[in-house]
Protein backbone atom coordinates (compact mmCIF):
# COMPACT_ATOMS: atom_id res chain seq x y z
CA UNK A 1 0.00 0.00 0.00
CA UNK A 2 1.15 2.95 -0.74
CA UNK A 3 0.84 6.07 1.18
CA UNK A 4 3.20 8.65 0.09
CA UNK A 5 0.78 11.28 -1.03
CA UNK A 6 -1.06 11.51 2.46
CA UNK A 7 0.43 14.37 5.04
CA UNK A 8 2.21 13.72 8.29
CA UNK A 9 -1.42 14.08 10.25
CA UNK A 10 -2.96 11.35 8.12
CA UNK A 11 0.38 9.09 8.52
CA UNK A 12 -0.41 9.33 12.07
CA UNK A 13 -3.70 8.61 11.68
CA UNK A 14 -3.19 5.93 9.71
CA UNK A 15 -0.75 4.39 11.80
CA UNK A 16 -3.11 4.29 14.70
CA UNK A 17 -5.52 2.49 12.54
CA UNK A 18 -2.83 -0.20 11.45
CA UNK A 19 -1.99 -0.65 14.93
CA UNK A 20 -5.72 -1.17 15.97
CA UNK A 21 -5.95 -4.06 13.27
CA UNK A 22 -3.09 -5.57 13.93
CA UNK A 23 -4.11 -6.08 17.55
CA UNK A 24 -7.50 -6.74 16.54
CA UNK A 25 -5.76 -9.64 13.59
CA UNK A 26 -4.00 -11.02 16.70
CA UNK A 27 -7.45 -11.25 19.06
CA UNK A 28 -8.67 -13.03 15.90
CA UNK A 29 -5.76 -15.44 15.46
CA UNK A 30 -5.86 -15.85 19.40
CA UNK A 31 -9.73 -16.85 18.91
CA UNK A 32 -9.37 -19.10 16.08
CA UNK A 33 -6.03 -21.10 17.52
CA UNK A 34 -8.51 -21.92 20.38
CA UNK A 35 -11.05 -23.21 18.72
CA UNK A 36 -8.60 -25.46 16.45
CA UNK A 37 -6.57 -26.33 19.52
CA UNK A 38 -9.77 -27.21 21.35
CA UNK A 39 -11.45 -29.22 18.62
CA UNK A 40 -8.12 -31.12 18.30
CA UNK A 41 -7.05 -32.28 21.49
CA UNK A 42 -10.47 -32.08 23.78
CA UNK A 43 -12.22 -35.35 23.35
CA UNK A 44 -12.92 -36.61 26.27
CA UNK A 45 -16.00 -35.27 28.55
CA UNK A 46 -16.03 -37.37 31.71
CA UNK A 47 -14.15 -34.95 33.81
CA UNK A 48 -14.06 -31.02 33.73
CA UNK A 49 -10.42 -30.25 34.36
CA UNK A 50 -8.49 -31.25 31.20
CA UNK A 51 -6.07 -34.10 31.35
CA UNK A 52 -2.14 -33.97 31.05
CA UNK A 53 -2.61 -35.19 27.53
CA UNK A 54 -5.07 -32.92 26.82
CA UNK A 55 -2.70 -29.93 27.93
CA UNK A 56 0.05 -31.30 26.22
CA UNK A 57 -1.78 -31.90 23.08
CA UNK A 58 -2.37 -28.16 23.59
CA UNK A 59 0.67 -27.08 23.65
CA UNK A 60 2.00 -28.35 20.58
CA UNK A 61 -1.04 -27.47 18.63
CA UNK A 62 -0.26 -24.06 19.54
CA UNK A 63 2.90 -24.15 18.59
CA UNK A 64 1.97 -25.95 15.33
CA UNK A 65 -0.69 -23.51 14.53
CA UNK A 66 1.64 -19.94 14.99
CA UNK A 67 4.34 -21.58 13.12
CA UNK A 68 1.89 -22.56 9.82
CA UNK A 69 0.86 -19.08 10.26
CA UNK A 70 4.32 -17.26 10.59
CA UNK A 71 5.78 -19.51 7.47
CA UNK A 72 2.31 -18.77 5.65
CA UNK A 73 3.02 -15.15 6.38
CA UNK A 74 6.36 -15.25 5.45
CA UNK A 75 5.65 -16.72 2.06
CA UNK A 76 2.85 -14.17 1.35
CA UNK A 77 5.31 -11.28 2.42
CA UNK A 78 7.84 -12.48 -0.06
CA UNK A 79 5.17 -12.96 -2.79
CA UNK A 80 4.07 -9.67 -2.64
CA UNK A 81 7.39 -7.67 -3.13
CA UNK A 82 8.04 -10.02 -5.66
CA UNK A 83 4.37 -8.66 -7.44
CA UNK A 84 5.79 -4.79 -6.13
CA UNK A 85 9.07 -4.85 -7.96
CA UNK A 86 7.66 -6.62 -11.03
CA UNK A 87 5.34 -3.74 -11.23
CA UNK A 88 8.30 -1.17 -10.92
CA UNK A 89 10.00 -3.30 -13.68
CA UNK A 90 7.02 -2.75 -15.93
CA UNK A 91 5.94 1.15 -15.16
CA UNK A 92 9.66 2.09 -14.63
CA UNK B 1 -10.83 -11.76 30.49
CA UNK B 2 -9.72 -8.90 32.69
CA UNK B 3 -5.90 -9.82 32.32
CA UNK B 4 -5.74 -9.58 28.83
CA UNK B 5 -5.31 -6.10 28.52
CA UNK B 6 -3.30 -5.82 31.97
CA UNK B 7 -3.91 -2.44 34.19
CA UNK B 8 -5.38 -0.57 31.61
CA UNK B 9 -5.08 3.19 31.68
CA UNK B 10 -5.49 5.15 34.87
CA UNK B 11 -7.96 7.83 35.98
CA UNK B 12 -7.49 10.68 33.86
CA UNK B 13 -10.26 13.28 32.45
CA UNK B 14 -8.59 14.04 28.97
CA UNK B 15 -10.97 13.49 26.11
CA UNK B 16 -8.07 11.49 24.19
CA UNK B 17 -7.88 8.83 27.04
CA UNK B 18 -11.60 8.33 27.55
CA UNK B 19 -11.96 7.64 23.99
CA UNK B 20 -8.86 5.00 23.99
CA UNK B 21 -10.75 3.34 26.93
CA UNK B 22 -13.79 3.27 25.52
CA UNK B 23 -12.05 1.82 22.61
CA UNK B 24 -9.87 -0.63 24.55
CA UNK B 25 -13.91 -1.76 26.34
CA UNK B 26 -15.20 -2.38 23.17
CA UNK B 27 -12.13 -3.85 21.84
CA UNK B 28 -12.61 -6.13 24.80
CA UNK B 29 -16.39 -6.77 24.74
CA UNK B 30 -15.72 -7.71 21.09
CA UNK B 31 -13.11 -10.35 21.98
CA UNK B 32 -15.91 -11.59 24.90
CA UNK B 33 -18.20 -12.20 22.39
CA UNK B 34 -16.04 -13.90 20.17
CA UNK B 35 -14.50 -16.38 22.59
CA UNK B 36 -18.56 -17.19 23.50
CA UNK B 37 -19.43 -17.62 20.11
CA UNK B 38 -16.86 -20.12 19.21
CA UNK B 39 -17.56 -21.82 22.96
CA UNK B 40 -21.20 -22.33 21.34
CA UNK B 41 -20.58 -23.56 18.29
CA UNK B 42 -17.41 -25.88 19.77
CA UNK B 43 -19.51 -27.30 21.98
CA UNK B 44 -22.40 -27.88 20.01
CA UNK B 45 -20.09 -29.69 17.61
CA UNK B 46 -19.04 -31.90 20.93
CA UNK B 47 -21.72 -32.60 22.69
CA UNK B 48 -25.19 -32.34 20.89
CA UNK B 49 -25.35 -35.13 18.38
CA UNK B 50 -29.35 -34.64 17.55
CA UNK B 51 -31.55 -32.13 16.86
CA UNK B 52 -34.89 -34.51 16.36
CA UNK B 53 -36.02 -33.64 20.57
CA UNK B 54 -36.44 -30.26 21.37
CA UNK B 55 -34.81 -30.67 25.32
CA UNK B 56 -31.27 -30.88 26.02
CA UNK B 57 -30.83 -35.01 27.20
CA UNK B 58 -29.12 -35.13 30.75
CA UNK B 59 -25.83 -36.57 29.14
CA UNK B 60 -26.05 -33.52 26.75
CA UNK B 61 -25.98 -30.91 30.08
CA UNK B 62 -23.54 -32.40 31.66
CA UNK B 63 -21.32 -32.06 28.51
CA UNK B 64 -22.16 -28.71 27.61
CA UNK B 65 -21.05 -28.14 30.99
CA UNK B 66 -17.62 -30.00 31.35
CA UNK B 67 -17.22 -28.21 27.50
CA UNK B 68 -17.33 -24.61 28.48
CA UNK B 69 -15.14 -25.07 31.89
CA UNK B 70 -12.60 -27.44 29.39
CA UNK B 71 -13.14 -24.54 26.67
CA UNK B 72 -12.27 -21.44 28.98
CA UNK B 73 -9.00 -23.86 30.21
CA UNK B 74 -7.95 -23.85 26.58
CA UNK B 75 -8.73 -20.36 26.09
CA UNK B 76 -5.97 -19.65 29.25
CA UNK B 77 -3.05 -22.29 28.53
CA UNK B 78 -2.94 -20.93 25.40
CA UNK B 79 -3.38 -17.16 26.44
CA UNK B 80 -0.45 -17.71 29.10
CA UNK B 81 1.82 -19.21 26.39
CA UNK B 82 1.54 -16.12 23.76
CA UNK B 83 2.45 -14.12 26.45
CA UNK B 84 5.25 -15.81 27.01
CA UNK B 85 6.26 -15.44 23.37
CA UNK B 86 4.88 -11.95 23.39
CA UNK B 87 7.22 -11.13 26.47
CA UNK B 88 10.51 -12.87 24.64
CA UNK B 89 9.99 -11.07 21.63
CA UNK B 90 10.25 -7.87 22.83
CA UNK B 91 13.46 -8.56 24.91
CA UNK B 92 14.99 -9.37 21.35
CA UNK C 1 -15.30 -4.99 32.25
CA UNK C 2 -15.11 -1.75 34.05
CA UNK C 3 -16.83 1.29 33.54
CA UNK C 4 -16.73 2.95 36.64
CA UNK C 5 -14.16 5.82 35.98
CA UNK C 6 -16.70 7.20 33.11
CA UNK C 7 -19.02 10.39 33.77
CA UNK C 8 -22.82 9.63 33.18
CA UNK C 9 -22.11 11.29 29.46
CA UNK C 10 -19.74 8.13 28.51
CA UNK C 11 -21.44 5.64 30.04
CA UNK C 12 -24.82 6.62 27.88
CA UNK C 13 -23.20 6.57 25.29
CA UNK C 14 -21.35 2.99 26.16
CA UNK C 15 -24.94 1.57 26.97
CA UNK C 16 -26.27 2.46 23.52
CA UNK C 17 -23.23 1.08 21.65
CA UNK C 18 -23.80 -2.09 24.14
CA UNK C 19 -27.46 -2.31 22.90
CA UNK C 20 -26.77 -2.25 19.34
CA UNK C 21 -24.30 -5.36 19.88
CA UNK C 22 -26.69 -6.72 21.83
CA UNK C 23 -28.94 -6.70 19.06
CA UNK C 24 -26.80 -7.42 16.43
CA UNK C 25 -25.49 -10.15 18.30
CA UNK C 26 -29.61 -11.31 18.07
CA UNK C 27 -29.49 -11.05 14.86
CA UNK C 28 -26.54 -13.17 14.22
CA UNK C 29 -27.52 -16.16 16.11
CA UNK C 30 -30.99 -16.33 14.52
CA UNK C 31 -28.84 -15.97 11.31
CA UNK C 32 -27.04 -18.98 12.85
CA UNK C 33 -29.75 -20.89 13.71
CA UNK C 34 -31.46 -21.04 10.79
CA UNK C 35 -28.43 -22.09 8.86
CA UNK C 36 -28.04 -24.96 11.76
CA UNK C 37 -31.41 -26.10 11.35
CA UNK C 38 -31.92 -25.89 7.66
CA UNK C 39 -28.98 -27.78 7.07
CA UNK C 40 -29.94 -30.58 9.94
CA UNK C 41 -33.56 -30.77 8.92
CA UNK C 42 -34.06 -30.27 4.77
CA UNK C 43 -32.63 -32.25 2.99
CA UNK C 44 -35.92 -33.37 0.42
CA UNK C 45 -35.80 -31.06 -2.71
CA UNK C 46 -38.22 -32.32 -4.48
CA UNK C 47 -40.90 -29.62 -3.57
CA UNK C 48 -40.61 -26.01 -2.39
CA UNK C 49 -42.51 -25.87 0.36
CA UNK C 50 -41.66 -27.48 3.93
CA UNK C 51 -43.01 -30.57 4.69
CA UNK C 52 -44.23 -31.03 8.62
CA UNK C 53 -41.78 -33.31 9.13
CA UNK C 54 -39.59 -30.67 8.12
CA UNK C 55 -41.20 -28.22 9.93
CA UNK C 56 -41.52 -30.43 13.60
CA UNK C 57 -37.86 -31.18 13.21
CA UNK C 58 -36.66 -27.12 12.50
CA UNK C 59 -38.96 -26.16 15.56
CA UNK C 60 -37.53 -29.10 17.47
CA UNK C 61 -34.06 -27.80 16.47
CA UNK C 62 -34.43 -24.06 17.58
CA UNK C 63 -35.50 -25.02 20.57
CA UNK C 64 -32.30 -27.24 21.21
CA UNK C 65 -30.17 -24.72 19.66
CA UNK C 66 -31.86 -22.14 22.20
CA UNK C 67 -31.62 -24.54 24.84
CA UNK C 68 -27.78 -24.87 24.34
CA UNK C 69 -27.01 -21.31 24.03
CA UNK C 70 -28.20 -20.42 27.38
CA UNK C 71 -26.87 -22.57 29.09
CA UNK C 72 -23.37 -22.43 27.70
CA UNK C 73 -24.18 -18.47 28.08
CA UNK C 74 -25.36 -19.21 32.17
CA UNK C 75 -21.63 -21.51 32.67
CA UNK C 76 -19.71 -18.90 31.10
CA UNK C 77 -20.99 -16.12 33.18
CA UNK C 78 -20.54 -17.44 36.36
CA UNK C 79 -16.56 -18.07 35.29
CA UNK C 80 -16.17 -15.09 34.44
CA UNK C 81 -17.79 -14.19 38.05
CA UNK C 82 -15.22 -16.74 39.36
CA UNK C 83 -12.57 -15.03 37.67
CA UNK C 84 -13.58 -11.70 38.53
CA UNK C 85 -13.88 -12.63 42.41
CA UNK C 86 -10.85 -14.25 42.49
CA UNK C 87 -9.01 -11.47 41.07
CA UNK C 88 -10.13 -9.31 43.79
CA UNK C 89 -9.05 -11.74 46.26
CA UNK C 90 -6.01 -11.32 45.23
CA UNK C 91 -5.57 -7.82 45.03
CA UNK C 92 -7.80 -6.75 47.44
CA UNK D 1 -37.87 -8.75 5.75
CA UNK D 2 -39.83 -5.13 6.64
CA UNK D 3 -41.68 -6.79 8.95
CA UNK D 4 -38.82 -8.01 11.10
CA UNK D 5 -38.16 -4.36 12.68
CA UNK D 6 -41.76 -3.39 12.72
CA UNK D 7 -43.45 -0.42 12.02
CA UNK D 8 -40.36 1.97 12.04
CA UNK D 9 -40.30 5.76 12.83
CA UNK D 10 -42.65 7.79 11.55
CA UNK D 11 -41.80 10.75 9.96
CA UNK D 12 -39.93 13.34 11.89
CA UNK D 13 -37.82 16.10 11.31
CA UNK D 14 -35.21 15.26 14.24
CA UNK D 15 -31.85 14.92 13.55
CA UNK D 16 -31.43 12.50 16.01
CA UNK D 17 -34.25 10.42 15.01
CA UNK D 18 -32.99 10.38 11.37
CA UNK D 19 -29.58 9.07 12.35
CA UNK D 20 -31.23 6.09 14.08
CA UNK D 21 -33.31 5.48 11.36
CA UNK D 22 -30.06 5.51 8.91
CA UNK D 23 -28.64 3.06 11.76
CA UNK D 24 -31.69 0.72 11.93
CA UNK D 25 -31.73 0.81 7.86
CA UNK D 26 -28.20 -0.24 7.81
CA UNK D 27 -28.64 -3.04 10.27
CA UNK D 28 -31.35 -3.89 8.25
CA UNK D 29 -29.09 -4.29 5.02
CA UNK D 30 -26.60 -6.21 7.32
CA UNK D 31 -29.42 -8.91 8.41
CA UNK D 32 -30.38 -9.32 4.31
CA UNK D 33 -26.62 -9.69 3.60
CA UNK D 34 -26.18 -12.11 6.24
CA UNK D 35 -29.39 -13.96 4.98
CA UNK D 36 -28.22 -13.87 1.57
CA UNK D 37 -24.90 -15.21 1.81
CA UNK D 38 -25.67 -18.51 4.58
CA UNK D 39 -28.46 -19.07 1.66
CA UNK D 40 -25.86 -19.21 -0.76
CA UNK D 41 -23.49 -21.36 1.25
CA UNK D 42 -25.99 -23.66 2.37
CA UNK D 43 -27.77 -23.99 -1.35
CA UNK D 44 -24.42 -24.49 -2.30
CA UNK D 45 -23.74 -27.54 -0.01
CA UNK D 46 -27.03 -29.20 -0.72
CA UNK D 47 -27.40 -28.37 -4.50
CA UNK D 48 -23.86 -28.45 -6.00
CA UNK D 49 -22.30 -31.68 -6.04
CA UNK D 50 -19.41 -31.09 -8.58
CA UNK D 51 -17.53 -27.86 -9.65
CA UNK D 52 -16.01 -29.91 -13.28
CA UNK D 53 -18.78 -28.24 -15.46
CA UNK D 54 -19.07 -24.78 -15.82
CA UNK D 55 -22.79 -24.52 -15.83
CA UNK D 56 -25.20 -25.51 -13.88
CA UNK D 57 -27.33 -28.85 -14.68
CA UNK D 58 -31.15 -28.95 -14.82
CA UNK D 59 -31.41 -30.67 -11.75
CA UNK D 60 -28.58 -28.31 -9.59
CA UNK D 61 -30.81 -25.40 -10.76
CA UNK D 62 -34.28 -27.04 -9.85
CA UNK D 63 -32.87 -28.04 -6.56
CA UNK D 64 -31.55 -24.35 -6.30
CA UNK D 65 -34.75 -22.58 -6.38
CA UNK D 66 -36.89 -24.99 -4.29
CA UNK D 67 -33.84 -24.49 -1.52
CA UNK D 68 -33.70 -20.96 -1.77
CA UNK D 69 -37.80 -21.16 -0.91
CA UNK D 70 -37.54 -23.62 1.64
CA UNK D 71 -34.63 -21.58 3.45
CA UNK D 72 -37.21 -18.83 3.28
CA UNK D 73 -39.71 -20.48 4.78
CA UNK D 74 -36.99 -21.72 7.75
CA UNK D 75 -36.20 -18.50 8.05
CA UNK D 76 -39.62 -17.22 8.95
CA UNK D 77 -40.80 -20.41 10.65
CA UNK D 78 -37.88 -19.61 13.12
CA UNK D 79 -38.52 -15.68 13.41
CA UNK D 80 -41.96 -16.72 14.26
CA UNK D 81 -41.04 -18.66 17.51
CA UNK D 82 -38.13 -16.03 18.33
CA UNK D 83 -41.01 -12.96 18.07
CA UNK D 84 -43.07 -15.22 20.17
CA UNK D 85 -40.86 -16.50 23.07
CA UNK D 86 -39.71 -12.59 23.04
CA UNK D 87 -43.06 -11.22 23.56
CA UNK D 88 -43.37 -14.33 26.47
CA UNK D 89 -39.92 -12.91 28.04
CA UNK D 90 -41.17 -9.19 28.00
CA UNK D 91 -44.64 -10.02 30.10
CA UNK D 92 -42.37 -11.81 33.43
CA UNK E 1 -36.13 -0.79 2.55
CA UNK E 2 -37.91 2.16 2.62
CA UNK E 3 -35.93 4.95 1.68
CA UNK E 4 -38.56 7.60 1.01
CA UNK E 5 -38.87 9.85 4.18
CA UNK E 6 -35.19 10.71 3.93
CA UNK E 7 -33.99 14.07 2.85
CA UNK E 8 -32.10 14.43 -0.33
CA UNK E 9 -29.05 15.09 1.23
CA UNK E 10 -29.35 11.99 3.55
CA UNK E 11 -30.59 9.73 0.40
CA UNK E 12 -27.35 11.14 -1.15
CA UNK E 13 -25.78 9.35 2.17
CA UNK E 14 -27.39 6.74 2.17
CA UNK E 15 -26.50 5.76 -1.47
CA UNK E 16 -22.61 6.20 -0.71
CA UNK E 17 -22.73 3.60 2.56
CA UNK E 18 -24.89 1.46 0.02
CA UNK E 19 -22.19 1.85 -2.73
CA UNK E 20 -19.52 0.74 -0.57
CA UNK E 21 -21.05 -2.04 1.31
CA UNK E 22 -21.77 -3.44 -2.54
CA UNK E 23 -18.04 -3.23 -3.16
CA UNK E 24 -17.38 -4.84 0.48
CA UNK E 25 -19.80 -7.52 -0.69
CA UNK E 26 -17.83 -8.09 -3.93
CA UNK E 27 -14.37 -7.93 -1.78
CA UNK E 28 -15.81 -10.84 -0.16
CA UNK E 29 -17.24 -13.02 -2.97
CA UNK E 30 -13.99 -13.18 -4.05
CA UNK E 31 -12.49 -14.25 -0.90
CA UNK E 32 -14.90 -16.80 -0.42
CA UNK E 33 -14.92 -18.19 -4.84
CA UNK E 34 -11.02 -18.50 -4.29
CA UNK E 35 -11.07 -20.10 -0.93
CA UNK E 36 -13.83 -22.53 -2.15
CA UNK E 37 -12.17 -23.24 -5.69
CA UNK E 38 -8.74 -23.66 -4.37
CA UNK E 39 -10.34 -26.20 -1.98
CA UNK E 40 -11.99 -28.41 -4.97
CA UNK E 41 -9.82 -28.04 -7.56
CA UNK E 42 -6.12 -28.14 -5.89
CA UNK E 43 -5.02 -30.98 -4.32
CA UNK E 44 -1.67 -31.93 -5.26
CA UNK E 45 1.65 -30.27 -3.94
CA UNK E 46 4.51 -31.65 -5.59
CA UNK E 47 4.58 -28.35 -7.46
CA UNK E 48 4.66 -24.62 -7.12
CA UNK E 49 2.94 -23.38 -10.06
CA UNK E 50 -1.09 -24.60 -11.18
CA UNK E 51 -0.96 -27.82 -13.49
CA UNK E 52 -3.70 -26.75 -16.61
CA UNK E 53 -6.00 -29.55 -15.13
CA UNK E 54 -6.44 -27.47 -12.21
CA UNK E 55 -6.60 -24.17 -13.95
CA UNK E 56 -9.45 -25.19 -16.11
CA UNK E 57 -11.08 -27.13 -13.20
CA UNK E 58 -10.67 -23.45 -11.45
CA UNK E 59 -11.78 -21.16 -14.80
CA UNK E 60 -14.79 -23.68 -14.20
CA UNK E 61 -15.57 -23.47 -10.82
CA UNK E 62 -14.81 -19.64 -10.81
CA UNK E 63 -18.30 -19.97 -13.64
CA UNK E 64 -20.47 -22.23 -11.57
CA UNK E 65 -19.74 -20.66 -8.08
CA UNK E 66 -20.95 -17.16 -9.99
CA UNK E 67 -23.92 -18.62 -11.43
CA UNK E 68 -25.32 -20.46 -8.28
CA UNK E 69 -24.37 -16.91 -6.75
CA UNK E 70 -27.28 -15.26 -9.31
CA UNK E 71 -29.20 -17.69 -9.39
CA UNK E 72 -29.73 -17.71 -5.65
CA UNK E 73 -30.17 -13.98 -6.04
CA UNK E 74 -32.51 -13.76 -8.64
CA UNK E 75 -34.75 -16.28 -6.59
CA UNK E 76 -34.25 -14.09 -3.17
CA UNK E 77 -34.88 -10.88 -5.17
CA UNK E 78 -38.03 -12.50 -6.42
CA UNK E 79 -38.88 -13.41 -2.90
CA UNK E 80 -38.75 -10.50 -1.41
CA UNK E 81 -40.69 -8.69 -4.08
CA UNK E 82 -43.54 -11.15 -3.60
CA UNK E 83 -43.37 -10.49 0.54
CA UNK E 84 -43.44 -6.87 -0.02
CA UNK E 85 -46.46 -6.94 -2.25
CA UNK E 86 -48.08 -9.56 -0.43
CA UNK E 87 -47.84 -6.58 2.80
CA UNK E 88 -49.48 -4.18 0.54
CA UNK E 89 -52.19 -5.66 -0.43
CA UNK E 90 -52.57 -6.46 3.77
CA UNK E 91 -52.61 -2.59 4.52
CA UNK E 92 -54.11 -1.15 1.66
CA UNK F 1 -2.94 -6.53 -4.73
CA UNK F 2 -1.70 -3.26 -5.78
CA UNK F 3 -3.66 -3.90 -9.26
CA UNK F 4 -7.02 -4.28 -7.68
CA UNK F 5 -7.93 -1.53 -7.12
CA UNK F 6 -6.78 0.69 -10.66
CA UNK F 7 -4.49 3.46 -10.10
CA UNK F 8 -5.77 5.40 -7.39
CA UNK F 9 -6.59 9.22 -6.83
CA UNK F 10 -3.77 11.34 -8.03
CA UNK F 11 -2.10 14.17 -5.21
CA UNK F 12 -5.05 16.23 -3.64
CA UNK F 13 -5.62 18.85 -1.26
CA UNK F 14 -9.33 18.49 -0.56
CA UNK F 15 -10.49 16.88 2.24
CA UNK F 16 -12.65 14.68 1.10
CA UNK F 17 -10.45 13.00 -1.78
CA UNK F 18 -8.09 12.40 1.50
CA UNK F 19 -10.71 10.88 2.94
CA UNK F 20 -11.58 8.41 0.12
CA UNK F 21 -7.92 7.91 -0.44
CA UNK F 22 -7.72 6.40 3.34
CA UNK F 23 -10.81 4.72 3.20
CA UNK F 24 -9.40 2.83 0.24
CA UNK F 25 -6.56 1.79 1.66
CA UNK F 26 -8.21 0.73 4.37
CA UNK F 27 -10.49 -1.17 2.16
CA UNK F 28 -7.61 -2.84 0.75
CA UNK F 29 -5.64 -3.99 3.81
CA UNK F 30 -9.17 -5.88 4.85
CA UNK F 31 -8.41 -7.12 1.22
CA UNK F 32 -5.26 -8.25 1.79
CA UNK F 33 -6.16 -9.53 5.55
CA UNK F 34 -9.17 -11.76 4.12
CA UNK F 35 -6.92 -12.87 1.48
CA UNK F 36 -3.88 -14.01 4.62
CA UNK F 37 -6.29 -15.14 6.97
CA UNK F 38 -8.31 -17.95 4.26
CA UNK F 39 -5.02 -18.47 3.04
CA UNK F 40 -3.97 -19.55 6.12
CA UNK F 41 -6.89 -21.53 6.88
CA UNK F 42 -6.82 -23.68 3.25
CA UNK F 43 -3.44 -24.31 3.79
CA UNK F 44 -3.79 -25.53 7.16
CA UNK F 45 -6.50 -28.28 5.61
CA UNK F 46 -4.52 -29.09 3.23
CA UNK F 47 -0.82 -29.19 4.55
CA UNK F 48 -1.36 -29.96 8.34
CA UNK F 49 -2.69 -33.92 9.19
CA UNK F 50 -1.44 -33.78 12.58
CA UNK F 51 -0.78 -31.33 15.81
CA UNK F 52 0.74 -33.60 18.02
CA UNK F 53 4.11 -32.43 17.55
CA UNK F 54 5.32 -28.88 18.50
CA UNK F 55 7.00 -28.62 15.04
CA UNK F 56 5.97 -28.49 11.34
CA UNK F 57 8.00 -31.39 9.43
CA UNK F 58 9.53 -30.95 6.52
CA UNK F 59 7.09 -32.09 4.15
CA UNK F 60 4.54 -29.75 5.71
CA UNK F 61 7.24 -26.78 5.43
CA UNK F 62 7.53 -27.24 1.58
CA UNK F 63 3.15 -28.01 1.62
CA UNK F 64 2.72 -24.89 2.94
CA UNK F 65 5.29 -23.73 0.61
CA UNK F 66 3.78 -24.39 -2.81
CA UNK F 67 0.22 -23.95 -0.85
CA UNK F 68 0.55 -20.22 -0.84
CA UNK F 69 1.93 -20.17 -4.56
CA UNK F 70 -0.98 -22.02 -5.34
CA UNK F 71 -3.16 -20.13 -3.43
CA UNK F 72 -1.94 -16.77 -5.02
CA UNK F 73 -2.51 -18.13 -8.44
CA UNK F 74 -5.84 -19.45 -7.80
CA UNK F 75 -6.18 -15.50 -6.39
CA UNK F 76 -4.78 -13.91 -9.65
CA UNK F 77 -6.31 -16.35 -11.82
CA UNK F 78 -9.78 -15.44 -10.67
CA UNK F 79 -9.43 -11.94 -10.30
CA UNK F 80 -8.82 -11.99 -14.22
CA UNK F 81 -11.74 -13.95 -14.45
CA UNK F 82 -14.08 -11.47 -12.46
CA UNK F 83 -12.08 -8.34 -14.38
CA UNK F 84 -13.23 -9.27 -17.52
CA UNK F 85 -16.55 -10.27 -16.23
CA UNK F 86 -16.77 -6.87 -15.05
CA UNK F 87 -15.90 -4.96 -18.10
CA UNK F 88 -18.11 -7.23 -20.49
CA UNK F 89 -21.36 -6.58 -17.97
CA UNK F 90 -19.91 -2.49 -18.50
CA UNK F 91 -19.64 -2.31 -21.98
CA UNK F 92 -23.99 -3.97 -22.32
Amino acid sequence: MDFSGLSPAEQAQVTKIVEKRQFQGFLSMYGKLVEKCFQTCVNDFTSKSLSSKEDQCVNNCAAKFMAHSERVSARFAEMNADVMSGQKNVSG
Amino acid sequence: MASLFGGGASSSSSNALNQERLDMALTEMDTVTDLFNRMVSSCQSKCIARYAEAELSKGESVCIDRCVAKYHAVYAAVGEKLKIRGEGQQQR
